[in-house]
Formats: structure tokens, sequence, C-alpha cells
């Protein structure tokens, strides 16, 4: 392994673009303007060839962390700035990496000023701003992916909420008629409910620093945060937790990864958030940043603490799975485009959390992928939903109608991230959804049935959407629509292409979080159900031989 | 669990048992007093009253150069520089009567005595009984004087350095806090006139204070022909606090027995008598009494 | 007579001095307080050096005192330039922080 | 030759890809390229079936595994393809009047803007359909299932500017994935049972699973089928879904995408087998819908909709046959087949009749249409004759097979399946003869459509005709071939297996007799129709001629139980959210942010009363000390 720092790189990358964009001088035309908004997006696009770089030299069979860099940072603590990625955190870092482009150029107008009437021009850097804010996102992100120091990670996971709350806060959804109340309750609740998660696992953080130190597991009498060294000292039994404390902290880390994430019934910010931030930083939300916190499940709740896992796994299976159905009834009943889509991420992200809890290879290959595929997918969804509704102004489902008349590439388009939404085989969701249901089912039988209902009510909600703004008769005011313009399209394109290939071929990725998933599953010490009448040898020779085969 | 009591040892003797008793009832007196009282040079006096005292105390229990400090530097200039403050604020101002904060004072009083019963408590738990006395390390010394100095130049002689910077730290604070910074060019006395004449305000110097020859205090406003008060010749310092002596009916007062002694000398009649309550009717408001500083200003 | 007296007379004392520095509003009368409450803890000192029988509690109330002399300075230096501005003593007066 | 089998579902989803990617410039002559890739497919259907027909039994059933799909711990999904007897048929079925109706679609469609996107629906649906009926495993079945679903989607939804089109479209949709939700519990308990759910592996080690565990597999499967193949309880859809283009009505609502289903029950037969309860439901259900669908059809009066009533009917039959086992299988895939033959057929006639008659759909504005509409007519005709099982036509084979099955099932239960086969024998000779009626004969019925145009009858198009016409032969000749020798049964044996059924009726008393009923339900329909002249506006009717005009009332109560509670449902917990959730965030902000609105008192500005609460501090302090040393 060689000692370049990848893994710092590749998040330092972003966040210096982020000070340099900043930094610009402000923009002195319109056309200045566009020109500053070409470096952050040329930092995104080489962040994303960094990531590709990471996923190409990470081996699947190897060493579990891989590309570790280690440097000492509070020895006192035992705080230590160490970075390592295993197939999740690739996987998800190179989610990231993808997302971050496409959402820079969909919200290319997003943060411009609004002409005023005078037709002066307005010379100040909150554009450019916008996008500083967004890599700063971007690099929190990828930090919290590649960190394996449990203090470092709570300082990313933490920091992140600074730039998405002013994403948040400072940019919301002028196509969509301005509430600046609404949007700084939609600010300010995001950051408060966050924060609040974030406080409860920071006790949680320093218990289990205390517990190390005491049971000297650190050098020197300290304690350690290195999740390397918690996790071997516990598989050793060098490590042991008295169940009430190992309970004790799971929830603490539970909780704040339950608000990220989000889980029911601690989603009440996600709708409020996602409706007021624009398009693109609604993606940035649900597909980038409430990842770190289903990540972090299954990183940090499930390897430091195997057995309150084990303890607490049903409860928060059932919680999932009222979230998914209650997340889908909820889209249902919405009127506003984009609060819809809150809700059915609140749904998916139920199908995530109840994957990683199911304790099966499948579920958590499913979780990991779904991931990354409801990433991809709400992306599509709302990118559209989001030029959709810069034509209109408006984010009421009731203000469209019969858009595929007059643009019917819109339509098409947006009628893909639906049947995404909706895992429609052939699409990438379907992988994973299925994975993350079968993966419930052997472990639970009635939770995976019951969690089918949630397939039903995603096609309602998709449909309902679907046929409400883009079907029926034109309406006056969308008769006037454009199709979708070429900057529209080169966003709306890969994510498209990767929803159909890995929808058909998911194995690059399944490849390389496979291993991850093994190592997991044996840090929880748990093993998949057997099959209740395997399969033998013989019988499948025999199938073979009567003409079944596989 | 009984308490054995431990033989007392180091018991003051009974003269100091009798002067302490003296001197406790002293001191306690002078600190309600302090408390109690409504002005603050009289606070001031009752302190000092309980300062000697407890420097009495001092000296009993062996603290010899401590009594006399706290005589010298405590009674002898905080003291007094306490008096000087006072003057320069103004003797006569005191609290009103009704507090500004609601609760506050019986809070206070409530806390106070829950304060005084926990710490009585304290050392009435603590079974204190033996007493060493300072008289061995005295004389060790040479003496209660020389025993502290070799403390202080030894063992505490980095504490000693620093309260010395802390003083004169203390002393260059006092005169920066005190200074005030002239803004713009010392105005001569030749500006001063020329702004007035310019202003045409008050050309002629302000009008002195006092009553006739009978007052001569620099708080006792003029009286105009008319006999009402003129504030202009009083200092506006005293005005601004409000202590202004209105004297005016005072004489209005002895008027009529000036008069009436002036006649009786000069064998003449004497008219009757005029009130002040007659003559004052129509200057009432100038000659009310000021209000006193300390009204809240809510 | 048990010496241990001199210490409930420093916290009589004491308490006195500090439900002074409550009611009270003249600032100057606050500081006496003040010093009414360092006298009383240097009477305890005073006292503990008596039962210890060495001389450092002596030496920590002379140190005391000394502080007590420069917080008086700078204590009535700051009540001398409020009341330039404010024209008054009453500490009720300098509420300015408050909303 | 086995590597030949992705390219049957490749060349149509190629089509479609470019079709629908391929932008405006494809307009001209788009479909022209989507017939292209479906006679492509159909031509390399057979090229399969001779090369198949060429080998041994043993050796008929190809594979050809292409990679693996889903590559995770214990869960293996293969993309991979299966050929047997029972696939080719399907796949010649698919394809062979997938292509008529691509042909057929040229002309119906030619005055519509949209005509290459309606071209890249039918290519994506045929590779749906193919990847159904070709895959090797549950999992890649279930794609195609959705594909189909989604297909069909579409095309319902093709007019999207007309809400109630949109409308359907959604409860197509929506109902299929109810039915979608069994078949994925069916996969999951297979793989939870076996680890696995490729076909062959399952279907060699169902034995050894239990009773319980087949049924349960067997139940969820009938549940699919009945989403798809719009069986009781889940057929409300079928007739809305007349909305879309005839030629899709044709395709995929009568000739094969509804008989998924039954598909997925004789594929999944060594399951059935082992599970009776499994086979009972579906033999009901079977039975329900057959009667179900027949009533329905009496009381339309839209041609569409009297012929999905029709095509529910028929599925009824088949499903019904399937759950027989054994002695079933083949006569329901049979009568697939020659079913796929006549309702394709009646469906284009449909359409060419509404074609002449300015999109009319009201068979009480018809009449009197022979004359001029003859080939029309003569092929409809001949649909008509072979659907009521008129003796030598194709339905005549089939349907008096699965009738004699129905007997041979044996017991009580034979006899009742059997009485109700003859009874659906009967009405469904009584309806459709009514459609012939209104439709071909008696006097003229015409009004001018609301754009106020005359009707002018006049013959389709070739391009129209020559599908009919391919029908109307497959209509008559099918049943006969197929017939002849046993060689259908003989086709399908290997796969579904066949047993002799021992009806307590002879082959010759069921045959007469259903010939009876048939005949009466002519009569009374001659009676009705034939001989007095058709009210133009409906006539009130009986309870139950009403109920069934509302689908006997499946929708309505759908509509009140589903739609209502699910509207309530939803409003209430948008409500709860709002309020419940959301106010004790809110409450929980306020609550804080009143206390310190109160606290902020505290804060009053005064040093004497911070000086308080310092001493106050100073005294917990010195208590919890003094306490503390207590303890």
């Amino acid at each position: 392994m060689s000692s370049f720092p990848l893994l710092t790189v590749a998040a330092a990358l972003p966040a210096v673009g982020a000070v340099l964009t900043a930094a610009l001088p402000a923009a002195t035309s319109a056309k200045r303007r566009d020109v500053n908004k070409v470096l952050p997006l040329g930092v995104s696009v080489l962040t994303l060839v960094l990531a590709a770089i990471v996923a190409i030299r990470f081996k699947p069979g190897g060493a579990r962390y891989q590309m570790t860099e280690y440097h000492s940072w509070i020895s006192d603590f035992g705080i230590g700035y160490s970075l390592g990625v295993d197939g999740i955190a690739v996987v998800l870092i190179l989610l990231t990496a993808v997302l971050v482009p496409v959402v820079m150029l969909a919200s290319w107008h997003d943060a411009d000023p609004v002409a005023n009437d005078a037709g002066t021009f307005e010379r100040n850097r909150r554009t450019q701003g916008f996008f500083a804010l967004i890599l700063a996102v971007e690099a929190m992100v990828v930090l919290s992916f590649e960190a394996t120091d449990v203090f470092l990670f709570y300082v990313f996971f933490e920091a992140m909420l600074i730039p998405m709350y002013f994403l948040i806060g400072g940019f919301g959804d002028r196509t969509v008629g301005e509430d600046a109340r609404q949007r700084s309750y939609a600010a300010v609740k995001f950051l408060l409910y966050n924060l609040l998660g974030g406080l409860i696992m920071l006790a949680a953080v320093i218990g289990l620093y205390v517990i190390t130190a005491k049971q000297g597991i650190g050098t020197d009498g300290h304690g350690t945060f290195d999740l390397g060294t918690i996790t071997q000292a516990l598989a050793s039994g060098k490590l042991h937790f008295s169940p009430v404390a190992e309970k004790a902290l799971f929830l603490g880390f539970m909780f704040a990864f339950a608000v990220k994430a989000p889980l029911w019934p601690l989603h009440t910010w996600l709708p409020n958030a996602m409706g007021e931030a624009t398009p693109g930083v609604a993606v940035l939300i649900t597909a980038v940043v409430d990842k770190v916190g289903t990540y972090a499940m299954l990183r940090f709740c499930l390897q430091l603490f195997p057995d309150a896992s084990k303890t607490f796994g049903p409860a928060i299976l059932v919680l999932s799975l009222i979230g998914i159905i209650y997340g889908a009834l909820l889209a249902v009943g919405q009127k506003d485009i984009k609060r819809l889509i809150a809700y059915a991420s609140i749904s998916h992200f139920g199908f995530i959390i109840m994957g990683i809890f199911a304790m099966t290879s499948q579920g958590q290959a499913g979780a990991t992928l779904y991931m990354v595929n409801h990433g991809i997918s709400t992306a599509a969804l709302l990118l559209v939903a989001g030029f959709l509704m810069s034509r209109r102004g408006s984010r009421l489902i009731a203000d469209y109608g019969g858009v595929q008349k007059v643009a019917p590439v819109l339509a098409g388009t947006f009628m893909i991230g639906g049947l995404a939404t909706l895992s429609l085989p052939g699409l990438a969701p379907f992988v994973s959804e299925f994975l993350v249901l079968v993966g419930t089912f052997t472990r639970y039988p009635a939770i995976g049935i019951i969690a089918t209902i949630g397939i039903v009510l995603a096609a309602l909600y998709v449909l309902v959407l679907y046929q409400r703004t883009m079907t029926g008769p034109v309406k006056p005011e969308v008769a006037g629509f454009r199709d979708l313009h070429a900057r529209e399209l080169v966003v709306v394109t890969p994510l498209i292409a990767l929803l159909l290939f890995l929808g058909v071929y998911p194995r690059p990725i399944a490849d390389i979080v496979n291993p991850a998933v093994r190592d997991t599953m044996s840090d929880v010490h748990r093993t998949d159900p057997a099959p209740a009448h395997p399969i033998t040898a013989a019988q499948v020779a025999a199938a073979n031989s009567q003409g079944g085969g596989q | 669990m009984i308490e054995i009591a431990t033989p007392l040892t180091g018991a003051a003797s009974t003269g100091e048992a009798v002067q302490f008793w003296i001197l406790a009832v002293i001191a306690v007196a002078g600190a309600l007093g302090m408390v109690l009282c409504r002005k603050a040079v009289h606070s001031a006096l009752c302190l000092a009253g309980t300062m000697i005292a407890l420097a009495i105390c001092y000296m009993a229990e062996g603290a010899v150069f401590l009594g006399v400090v706290q005589i010298v530097v405590y009674t002898g200039a905080i003291m007094m520089l306490f008096l000087f403050v006072v003057m320069l604020v103004g003797v006569s101002a005191e609290d009103t009567v009704k507090d500004a904060l609601k609760g506050q004072r019986i809070a206070a009083v409530v806390a106070g005595l829950g304060f005084g019963v926990l710490l009585i408590a304290g050392i009435a738990n603590a079974k204190l009984r033996t007493f060493t006395g300072t008289g061995a390390a005295d004389a060790k010394a040479g003496g209660n004087v020389q025993g502290l100095a070799a403390l202080i130049f030894t063992k505490y002689v980095w504490a000693f350095e620093v309260t010395g910077a802390l003083l004169i730290t203390a002393a260059i604070g006092a005169m920066v806090l005190t200074h005030r910074e002239l803004t713009e060019e010392k105005q001569s006395q030749r500006d001063l006139a020329e702004r007035r004449v310019r202003l045409g305000t008050q050309v002629t110097p302000l009008p002195a204070p006092g009553v006739y020859a009978r007052h001569n205090a620099v708080d006792v406003p003029g009286l105009l022909p008319d006999g009402t008060p003129s504030e202009l010749t009083v200092n506006p310092t005293l005005r601004a606090r409000g202590q202004m002596r209105d004297v005016s009916g005072e004489l209005v007062d002895r008027m009529g027995e000036l008069e009436a002694s002036t006649a009786g000398w000069l064998g003449r009649r004497t008219p009757k008598p005029r009130h002040s309550t007659e003559l004052a009717k129509a200057p009432a408001a100038a000659s009310a009494p000021a209000p006193t500083a300390e009204e809240p200003q809510e | 007579m048990n010496p241990v007296n001199y210490l409930y007379l420093a916290a009589l004392l004491f308490t006195i001095g500090a439900t002074g520095v409550l009611v009270r509003r003249n600032a100057i009368v606050l500081f006496m307080c003040v010093e009414l409450m360092l006298n009383a803890s240097n009477l305890a000192l005073v006292t503990f050096s008596r039962l210890h029988g060495n001389l450092d509690g002596q030496i920590i109330a002379f140190f005391t005192m000394v502080v007590a002399a420069a917080e008086v300075v700078v204590g009535l230096a700051i009540i001398v330039s409020v009341f330039r501005t404010r024209h008054s003593a009453s500490v009720d007066d300098t509420n300015l922080m408050k909303l | 030759m086995d590597n030949l089998i992705p390219v049957l579902v490749g060349l149509p989803l190629a089509g479609a890809a470019v079709l629908l990617l391929g932008g405006r410039r494809l307009d001209r002559f788009g479909h022209w390229l989507g017939v292209l890739a479906s006679t492509a497919s159909f031509g390399v259907g057979l090229a399969l079936f001779f090369d198949m027909l060429s080998r041994s039994t043993a050796q008929r059933p190809a594979f050809d595994h292409l990679f693996t799909w889903v590559p995770v711990e214990g869960f293996q999904a293969q993309i991979g393809f299966q050929l047997d007897q029972l696939s080719v048929v399907f796949v010649l079925l698919i394809t062979g009047v997938g292509s008529l109706i691509h042909l057929y679609s040229v002309g119906y469609m030619a005055h519509d803007e949209r005509r290459r996107r309606f071209f890249g629906y039918l290519n994506l649906f045929l590779a749906a359909m193919l990847l159904l009926v070709l895959a090797d495993n549950y999992l890649l079945l279930y794609v195609g299932w959705e594909g189909v679903g989604l297909a069909s989607y579409l095309l319902i939804g093709f007019w999207q500017h007309k809400p109630s089109a949109a409308t359907a479209a959604k409860k197509a949709f929506l109902v299929n994935r109810v039915g979608d939700i069994g078949l994925s519990i069916a996969i999951m308990l297979m793989f939870s049972t076996f680890g696995t759910f490729a076909f062959g592996p399952v279907f060699g080690a169902a034995h050894t699973a239990s009773q319980g565990t087949l049924t349960g597999i067997g139940l969820m499967l009938l549940l699919a089928a009945c989403g798809k193949s719009a069986q009781v309880p889940l057929q409300s859809w079928l007739g809305d879904a007349m909305e879309g283009p005839t030629p899709v009505s044709a395709l995929i609502h009568a000739a094969t995408m509804v008989t998924a289903g039954v598909y997925l029950i004789t594929r999944s037969s060594a399951i059935f087998n082992l599970a009776p309860t499994a086979q009972l439901a579906t033999v009901c259900v079977g039975a329900v819908t057959l009667l179900f669908g027949a009533i329905v059809g009496c009381a339309k009066d839209d041609i569409k909709k009297a012929l999905a009533g029709s095509t529910m009917s028929q599925i009824g039959y088949m499903v019904m046959a399937a759950g027989l086992g054994p002695i079933g299988y083949v006569f329901a895939i049979m009568h697939l087949v020659t079913h796929g033959f006549f309702k394709a057929g009646l469906f284009l006639g449909a359409g060419s009749v509404m074609h002449g008659m300015n999109d009319e759909v009201d068979m009480r504005k018809y009449g009197g249409l022979r004359s001029y509409m003859p080939l029309t007519f003569v092929t409809f005709g001949l649909g008509y004759l072979a659907i009521i099982g008129f003796p030598g036509l194709s339905g005549f084979f089939s349907k008096d097979k699965i009738i004699e099955a129905a007997f041979a099932h044996g017991g009580t239960e034979g006899w009742i399946l059997g009485c109700a086969a003859l009874v659906g024998a009967a009405v469904t000779a009584f309806y459709m003869t009514r459609v012939m009626l209104m439709t071909f004969f008696g006097e003229k019925r015409w009004q001018p459509d609301a754009e106020g145009h005359e009707p002018h009858p006049h013959e389709s198009p070739k391009t129209m005709g020559i599908p009919m016409v391919v029908l109307s032969i497959g209509s008559v000749g099918a049943g006969a071939l197929f017939a002849w020798n046993s060689s259908f049964v003989n086709w399908l044996t290997p796969v579904t297996g066949h047993e002799e059924g021992h009806s307590p009726l002879s082959s010759w008393t069921v045959s007469g007799v259903t010939f009876a009923v048939i005949a009466l339900g002519v009569l009374v329909s001659w009676l009705m129709y034939g001989r007095q002249p058709v009210p133009a506006t409906p006539p009130v009717g009986s309870l139950l001629t009403r109920a069934a005009r509302r689908d006997l009332l499946q929708d309505d109560f759908n509509h009140v139980v589903l739609v209502g509670g699910g509207t309530h449902l939803t409003r209430f917990l948008v409500y709860l959210d709002a309020k419940g959730f959301d106010g004790v965030v809110n409450g929980i902000a306020a609550a804080v942010g009143g206390t310190s609105g109160r606290m902020r008192k505290l804060q009053n500005g005064y040093v004497r009363s911070y000086a308080l609460s310092m001493f106050g501090g100073a005294l917990v302090l010195v208590a919890t000390t003094l306490l503390m040393r207590a303890v």
C-alpha cells in the first residue's frame, strides 16, 4: 500500500475547493457569475475522479479497512486522525461524489439573485457561497464515511450540520414562492433536531471512552476511540460491556443516527427541510447527508454493540416497519410535490433500517445497495420535479396537469424516476428492496410480509403524483412549458443510466459490499437462518437431469 | 452514637472571655448598624467601630501585628477613603425605604439566615477542642512580627511580590478610572468669556450663594430680590445631587423676629409678624424640597 | 471559654455582611459590607492560626488585608466614575444590562 | 441454437429502446421498425421451435445462462433463460399474435401523432412478456411480470389526456401490484424454505417441504395470478383497462398478458400438485370468475367491456382447469392458446368496427353493420363461433375438454365445477350472440358523434384486415390441429404432466350437453335481441343487470372500503403527523421557549438580584458539602 494519503486528499479537495470558491472575487456580471460556478463544479468532478480511483484501488477480498491513514491527534484521549474505507464506505463515497456534481449542475441558477426591476447587477458572493457550501458538505460527508475513529466521525457528523443549515435556511426554493419564515423554521428545526441527536451521541461517545479507559484498551491507561482497536478488543474478549452500559451506549448512538436517517417517529424535520430547500439541497439532504445516519448504524451501532443490537433489533424493525407504511401513506396524502417525495424517502429509509437490523447478509447487502439506489432514484425524481417546478413556480401538485403533452421528455424522465422510486424490477432500487425484504423475511417472516404493503403504497403515491401532474387535459398555465434543455438533460441522463445499469448489473457494487457485509455479520455473531429444506447437490443434479436446471 | 467529649485545650482565659463578649457585642452591633443605617456616613462610622473591635480581638488572639495593621490600614486608611468618597458622592444620600426589587429584602434575609445557620452548624459540627496557640511559633522566631516577617520573606515571598504588583496596578487603575480625558483643547478663561458673550446667556459671573450674611454655605442658594431662591447660585454638582438647601422659608420666618428685635432696639412699634406660609405661596414650587438623589429611575 | 466562639462571631459577621450586600443599594455601603465579610474571614483565619499553632493563618489574613485595600481603591474609583456619568451611587441604577 | 433465446427478448427490447429514445426523426417509419422487431422475434421463435421439434423429448428443454444478476451471500439471482415445451408455446403465441397486432396497429394508429411511442411501448411489452415466460427462476419472472404491468400501464394510459384513461392505467397498475405482493412473498417463502428460487431446484425439492409451506407458496402464487389475470377478487381493473387503444386490449388484455397467471400456475405445477388446499382455492377462484365475468359480459353495452367480461370468464376457465391439477393443465394452456386467437380476433374486429364508427363503443348505437363491413363481419363471426364452442372450431376442443376435466375432478366438487362450467358456457353463448346481434344485425341505430359527424362505416385498411383474417383462421383451425392425435397434450406432458381424467359422464355426453346449453344460450339471446329491436337507450333492467353493469358492485365496494377508507386514513395520518408528532416537537420547542421567557425575567439587570442568586448557589453548595460529609 503506497503512503499517498488518497482518502485525505479525496476529502480535502472539496474542502479546499469550498474555501477557494468562497474566496473568488465577487462576480461583476451575470456571465462572470457563471464563470465562478465552474470552479466548484470542476472540483466536484475531480473529487469524483478521486472517488473512482479509491473504488478501483479498493480490493474486495483484501483487508477490511484499506488505504488507512493514521495520525495521532489528541493523544491524551486516544483520539486519532484515522481514516480507512471498507466496501460499504467506498460505495457511499462514490455515491456522494457522483451526486454532488449532478446537484451542482441541476442547481446552476438556483442561487442566482432575483433580477430586480432596474436590471442592475447585484454584486455579492451569495451565489458562489451556495456552491462553496455544497462542497463543504461533500467534504464533511466524505470524511464521515472515511473516519474509523469514533470521535473523528462524531466531529464531522456534527460539523456537516453547519453548511447544511445555511443551505436550507439561506437558499430557499425561490422558484416556488419564497416564505422566509417557513424556511428559517425548517432550517432551525433541522439543526435543533440533529443537534439534540448529536448531543446524546456525544454522551455515548464519552461513555464509550470511559469504559475503554477503565478496561485499559488504549495505550498508557488512556481510553481509545479507535474503531478497529475497540472491535478487536471486543472480539478477543478484552473489552467487555456490562449489559446495561451497552444498551445505554447503543441507544445513545442509535438516537443520533435515527434522527439523521430519519427513523419514525423522529422524522418530522425531513418534510420541512426538504420542502423548503431548493431541489438540489433537498437531494443533498436525503440522498447524501441522511445516508451518513444509516451508514453509521451499520458501522458503529452493529460493530460496537453487537449484543445490544440484537436486543433492540426487533424493536427497531417494528419502528422501521411503521415508518415504511406511515411514510408511504402520508406521501399519498400530500399536496406538495417535494413533501411527497420527502415522505416517500421516510418510507424508503424504513426499508434501509429494516435491512440493517434484520441481521442477515441479504438484508445488509440490500440495505447498502438501497442507500446507493435510493440516492440515485430520489435524486432523479427530485431534480426532475425541480425542473418541473422551476417552470411554473409552484410546488403544489394541483397546479399542474397534462405536462406530458407539452414536455414529453420531462414527463418521461419523471416517470422513470417515479418507477425507480416504486422499485420497478429492472431498475436499481428493486434489487435492493427485494434483498431487504428477503433478508427480513428469512428471520422475521411477519415483518417481511407486512412490509410488502409498502410496495403497493409506493405505487400508489408515485402514480397519483404522475397522474395529477403529467396526464389529463393540459392546464393553461402549463401549456407554455419548455421541454428539458441541454443542461437538464445532462443532469438527468447519468442518473437514469445508473438506475438502468445497476438494475440489471448490480454486481460491481455487490462485489465491493459483500466482504464488508460478511465482516459485519461476524461482528454481530450472527449467521443467516438456514433454509428449512435446503437443496442438496443430489437434488440439483436430479432437477437438472429432469430438465429443470438453473 | 455517643460523642466522647475531648478535653478542651488552649482555652481562653477569663479576662479574654470577658473581653470577647464585650467586643463581640460591639462588633455585631456595629455590623448591624452598618447594614441598617440609611445614611452612608453612619454606616461608615459603624463599620469603623466593628473594625476596631475586631482589631482588639486579633490582638487578644495573639496576632498583635495584625491587630495594629487592622487599625492603621483599615480603620485609618481604608475607612478614611470610604469617608472621602461618601463626601464626594453625597453625605446625605440615603436608601429609600421601598426596594425596587420585589421580595429581594425578604429573600436576602432568609438566605442570610439560612447561610448563617449552616455556617454555625458547620462550625459546631467540627468539634474544635484543641487550640495550640501561636505562642510557641512566635517564641521560635523571636516575636510575632519577626515570625510573620520570616514567613513573608521566605515561604510567601512570591505571593508577597505579587500582591505588591497588585497594589501598584490598583493604584494605577484607580488613577485611570478617575482620570478624564480631554476630548478638546482646554478652554481658557478668555474663551469662556467670549462664548458667554456670544451666546448672550449669562455674561456676568454667576451670583454667589448664600443669603445675606446669615448663610455662607455653598449649598444654600442666594435669594433673588423678590425673596425666591436662585438655583444659579449653587454649584451644579450639588444641584445634580439634589443637595441644595433651601433656607428661604427659614429666613422669612425669622424676619419677623429680626424686625421685632430691631424695632425693640429702635423703640418702634412692632408690625404684625408675617408668617412664612403666607409669604411663600408664589415660589412654593421653586422652594419645594428637591427630590432625593436615590429615587430609583424606573 | 472555647476560642471557637471567635469563629461563631466570624460567621455571624460574615452573614450580616452578606445580607447587607443583598439588601443595600448604595454602592459605597455595599462595599463596606464586602469589607465586613473580608474582616470576618480574617477573624476566622486568625482563629485558625491559633488553633493550629502556626502563623500561616495570620499571613493569609495579612494578604487579605492587602488585597482588600487594592480592591477598595479600584472599587471606589469605579464608584466615582460611575457617579460622574450617572449622578447616582445606587447599584440599581446601573441596570443597563436589563432587557 | 440455445444462445438465440436471449435474442427473443433482446429484439423487441432493442426496438423499444430505439423507438423511445430515437426522437421525432423516427416518426415516419418507426412503426415499421416496431413491426420488424416483433416479426423478427417471431422468426427466431419459430426457428427455436423447429429446432426443438427436431430433438427427442428429453433433450427438448434448452437453457441459456447469461450472468449472475444479484450476487449476494446466500442469495444468487441469475439472469438465465429456459425454453421448454411450455415456454415455446407462449413464445409463439406472444410473438405471433403480437406481430399481427403490431401490423394491425400500423393502420389503427395511423392518425395518432404519438404512433412511434405506441410501438415503442408495444415492443417493450413483448420484451417483458417474453422475459416472463422465458425466465428460469422466479425473480427474473418477477421482472417480466412487473414489466408487462408497466407496459400495460403505459398502453392503457396511452391517451393520457383523457382522465379516465389515466385513472384506468393507474388502477390497473395498483391492482396488479397487490397481486405482485403475492409473487414476492411466494419468492421469499421459497428462498427461506429452499434457499433458492430457480425453477429446477425448487420443483425438485418441493416434496421435501412441509404441507403448510407449500400451501402458503401456492396461495401466494394464486394471489399473483389473480392480479395479473383479473380473477376475483382482483378483477376490477380489466374492464377499465379497455380505455386503452383496441390493439392493446387485443394483445395485452385478451391474448397474452392476462393469461400470465395461468402460465404461473401451470409453471408451478410441481408446487400446486403437492398443495391440495391451494389447488382447491384456485379452482374456486376460477369457477367464481368464469361466472362473474360472464354475468358482467351480459350487461355491458360497451362492446369492448363486454369482450373484457368475456375475457375474464374465459380465463376463469383456464384458472379452473389449472387448479384441477394434472388432468387440467394441458387443457388450460390449450384453451389459453385458442382463446388467444379468437379473443384477439374479436377485439381486432371490435376495433375495426370502432374505427369505422368514429370510435363509438356503445353497441346500442351500432346495428346492421354486416353489409358495410363484410370482412370484419366474417372474421368476427368466426371468432364468435369459436368462443361459444361451436363444434369443430377451436373453442369447442379446448372448452369441452375443460368442462370434461371439471366433471372428472370427481365427487361433489366435480359436479359443482362441471355445472358451473356448463352454466358459464351457456351464458357465454348468450352474451356473445348478443354482441353479434347488436353489432352486425338489426336496424341501424347510428348516431352522430360529439362533434356532429355522421358515421360512415367502411371496411378497414389492409394492414388491419390481414391480421384479422389470420387470427380467424387460427380461431377456426387451431383447436382441431391441437386435438388431432392429441398432439398438444403430448407436447406439453413432459413439462406439466398429464393424467387422463375419469369423468362420470362420457366424453360424448359432455359434448352433447354442452352443445345443448350453448344452443339454449344462443336461442335466448336471439329471442331478446334478434327478434325484437334493440332500444337505443338501455332499459332499466333487473337488479342483477344493474349490478352487472356496475361490475357487480365490486368497484363500488372498492371505492367505499378501500378508496374511502384509505382517504380517511391518509387524512387522519396527515393530521396526526402535523398535530401529533410535529405537535410534540413544536410543543417541546414552545415549552422551552416559554420557560426561557420566564427565566429571562430573572435576568432583570439588577446586580443585587444576581448577587442573591450567587449567594443562593453558595448556600446550596455549602449545604450539599455538609450533607455529603454527614452522609
